[in-house]
């Protein structure tokens, strides 16, 4: 009798998965303020020098979002906040290019974000919401509409889908075959992934398929369409479990875009992308320039 | 012992709270984090109180530490239960005893505010703010919410926000959120660190409602950018009792925060 | 200094529970087919002459709410679905209430029963959905409408918020504050949860704070109004990790309420009732009857 | 080995699965069960097999136990991810992959289905039938359907549903679909114990594709209530191969509920 024939695995490199983003494409970047961002990602979207993107970040964007507006890829940025709290209460590069006109932002506030990233997921145009009426948001944003509803005749906000083309996410643990699992809620990453068509996963570690059957609830992502090797891969962010934000690192960052933000002096930046994201090959040598001591001492407890 | 002004801010914030009500604490948000905590070890020890998009179990915990970071993932250790971001922003029912705070970039005499810029064009900001975050649906679900800003001062308290992302009470009225449909009870209290404001009955105008200790009417007044109501007698701030300061400053605010 | 004080027990009494229902509420039911229903409360429902009840049953219903239409407590019943798969494939009771009229069905599928629960817990008046579109629904269900979307001006159906006062359910575990965890998925009971003002939830045992915490991410349901103990208290119905369901026993009300709708011969469902539901004083005279050797037959392994 | 008709019927089914499709195994519907399962042990590596609400994981179980109801948590025992009931029906994106396989109580020439009732007045139906179940929304959004029934008579293929609840191909048309709007491809095969059905090309009319061995043509005209585009010839549905039967009967089927 014929061996029953296996599953493919779904680890994939690094470039295999940046090399699906086209120009123009809607891809959208989980985590959450200063913690879970696919930074392996983010740096080789710079990197290969992406354009014209569309990119949803986080409900509540970290300065992922802002580098990649400071590296000039985001052309429309769907976020309700950019910042990195303490950090940077607003992201300076976000700040900036919105004052100059260097980007567009789809206005929103987080429930209609949410709003519109379930209705891609259940391919409808548009999901109603009550908040956000008397404000300035379809004034804002004229993609949000004022209507009626054809129930009770109601004032609401249509929320438009936001489609996402392809997601990419940061994780604690996946096995070969894409059943991604989080240590900690994930923040709103199951929701992200529910509104993009293909998703790519970084995660800190690859564990068995028995691992993963052991607690079925966890599996959070049930096959993502690839999953990149990525430990430490959320650095300068933190990842749940594993390590704490590196804010040394961090506040370099913003350092270096609060001098683009205040004085439209780019040179600092262009430092710290020459350092941090052109600079090194790949991502080892990313973290050599980080320094092991430094990595080592982001432990949680 | 003396309090500070953000300690006599966050026992404000804390008189509010009522047990069993659903409260959010955020991070780097220090005075209504310890207000919630404050009302929880008082006499809330059945409000829900969410840490890090967390239900906290926190009553019995003898220090409460307190994380920079919403993303401190040692913020989650105390979890009963966990939700998902997005069941937090879009699951409601709960929000019908959760009571919110906000902050904002410029508030207006009817307690509509912004986070969004400064600047009369919307594509031409010339202060570009952080965004609404989830303000602008929290401030329409929560039974009621109180806005809380760190300064008082006339580029705060403005006669018209250039953009609204949440909204107050609107153009003025007691209807004037039940017209839209919103079902929330709206702002109630403003709380600076020169004062205590609440909303006058009818009109829905911005009212003062007591000043904070050695801070003036006039000293308010001055800061503000638009005319407030102003009672024929202004008390002081209630402070916090003496307990109430010692369970700040040894279980809620070890690190002093409040303090500085 | 004064102590802090500590957290109430939600632990209530059934009959505490069943009060809170009024005639004409909506009610909704947990579970699945036949899994998870909370059984103390139908029976207690049936019990206590509740009248005029919108019943809102899971998105697969069992024969627990073909009980209830058989005992006349239900008016209006919310289900996309009512039977008991191949123990029953449509209930007896709800086809013979339905054919006379006895009962008004609210039809819907499942994706427009989430929907409904949806705008509920979202406090919206309705939710758009596209599959149906073309069907007999928005006939055979005058609250759905067609509508054009205020988007791009595409045909859909709003489906109508369906807001539950009072929701019952069947978890394996709470502790004494109401955080409910599953074993297994919970099928649909987070969404109903969502949709009601108040929750109770029978539980087959109560644990501590303690155990709860150690699994956050297992806590669906954090924080029910009420938590019944009830072991076993989903019999004749499965509860996922502690007993399978009884299908002898499940087959004895299968045959009564055939008899009702093939023969209009209410006897045997009277036998039934008096038997089971409006005999036993109480849960554990229930299960007296039904006999611990019966209980003991149900492990699932 | 000679194939049953059930057996024929399920190989049918497992035929039209590609390897990567996303596909529910149901409870109690024993032949798109072993098709399903057929083709993933066969050729299906990469499908998702969902089983009672979860991804099982059963590629290398020697034997794949049959389970009679699908809420029997034994059947969950090989999950390597839960679906929150809610979140199987409202997230739609992985459908767009899936194949769904839907009963009927009716079915006319277009593959419009009924599982409401029978009878001209919704308010007094004759027979009440089950309700919809989820069958409106997942013969739309996954990317294709079968009807399967267990008796092929004209009470089931009738010339008019009294209700539809599971669009086919509407009044007809190759477009009956996309003008309303539906994304999904709409039903491919009618699979009953006679025969093997399609829709022909542009009309979208049920043709007859198959008949399985020993039955006739007529006795396929006869059984259905409404006219059937009947090709020029009609080939006998291709049973199992030996390999397929044995795979069926050992590791899928070992119960023997198709050869009943």
């Amino acid at each position: 009798m014929t061996e029953t024939p296996q599953r493919k695995k779904r680890i994939i490199e690094l470039d295999d998965a940046l090399a699906k983003v086209k120009d123009g494409m809607t891809v959208a970047i989980g985590g959450f303020i200063n913690s879970s961002h696919p930074m392996l990602v983010v740096r080789g979207l710079i990197k290969r020098g992406c354009k014209n993107l569309t990119v949803v970040g986080p409900a509540s964007s970290g300065l992922e979002i802002d580098l990649l507006i400071a590296a000039g890829v985001a052309k429309k940025v769907v976020a309700p906040y950019v910042g990195g709290e303490v950090l940077a209460p607003i992201g300076p590069a976000f700040r900036a290019a919105a004052e100059r006109g260097k980007v567009e932002i789809f206005e929103l506030d987080e429930a209609m974000y949410y709003a519109a990233l379930r209705a891609a997921a259940q391919r409808v145009p548009f999901n109603p919401w009550r908040s956000g009426v008397g404000t300035s948001f379809p004034q804002m944003n004229p993609a949000i509409k004022e209507f009626k509803d054809p129930i009770n005749g109601e004032t609401l906000l249509a929320i438009p889908a936001v489609n996402i083309d392809i997601a990419f996410l940061h994780a604690a643990t996946s096995d070969p075959y894409g059943n991604v699992q989080y240590i900690g809620h994930g923040y709103g990453d199951r929701a992200i992934y529910a509104a993009a068509d293909e998703t790519y996963v970084q995660v800190e570690q690859v564990v068995s398929n028995e691992q993963i059957k052991a607690d079925p609830l966890k599996t959070a992502i049930p096959g993502a369409d690839g999953i990149i090797r990525a430990r430490f891969g959320a650095h300068p962010y933190s990842s749940p479990g594993h390590y704490i934000e590196d804010k040394a690192h961090i506040k370099r960052y913003v350092q270096a875009a609060t001098a683009w933000a205040k004085s439209d002096d780019f040179a600092p930046l262009k430092a710290y992308l020459d350092e941090f994201v052109t600079g090194p090959k790949d991502h080892a040598e990313y973290l050599e320039r980080v320094g092991i001591r430094q990595l080592l001492s982001l432990d949680e407890y | 012992m003396q309090a500070t002004t953000k300690e006599i801010m966050a026992t404000v914030l804390a008189r509010d709270l009522v047990d069993g009500e659903w409260v959010e604490v955020g991070a780097n948000l220090p005075v209504p984090r310890a207000g919630v905590l404050l009302a929880h070890l008082m006499w809330g020890a059945n409000m829900s109180v969410m840490i890090a998009m967390t239900k906290a179990n926190v009553l019995n915990e003898p220090v409460i530490e307190e994380f920079e970071l919403i993303t401190d993932q040692r913020a989650t250790r105390w979890a009963e239960a966990y939700y998902l971001h997005n069941d937090l922003v879009e699951n409601m029912k709960f929000r019908k005893r959760g009571v919110f705070f906000a902050g904002a970039l410029q508030i207006d005499q009817y307690g509509n505010s912004n986070l969004i810029g400064i600047g009369k064009d919307y594509k031409a900001l010339k202060f570009r703010g952080p965004g609404a975050i989830g303000v602008c649906n929290a401030t329409v679900m929560n039974s009621r919410f109180h806005l809380v800003v760190n300064s008082h001062d006339p580029r705060i308290f403005v006669p018209k926000c250039d953009f609204i992302s949440a909204l107050g009470w609107g153009s003025g009225g007691d209807d004037a959120r039940t017209k839209l449909g919103l079902p929330g009870g709206g702002p109630r209290y403003v709380v600076t660190p020169l004062c205590v404001m609440d909303f006058e009955d009818g009109s829905k105008r911005m009212r003062l409602k007591s000043v904070h200790p050695g801070v003036s009417v006039e000293d308010v007044k001055k800061n503000t950018g638009f005319e407030l109501v102003i009672p024929p007698t202004v008390p002081t701030t209630e402070p916090p009792t003496d307990e109430q300061l010692q369970v700040l400053r040894t279980r809620i605010d070890s690190q002093g925060i409040l303090q500085k």
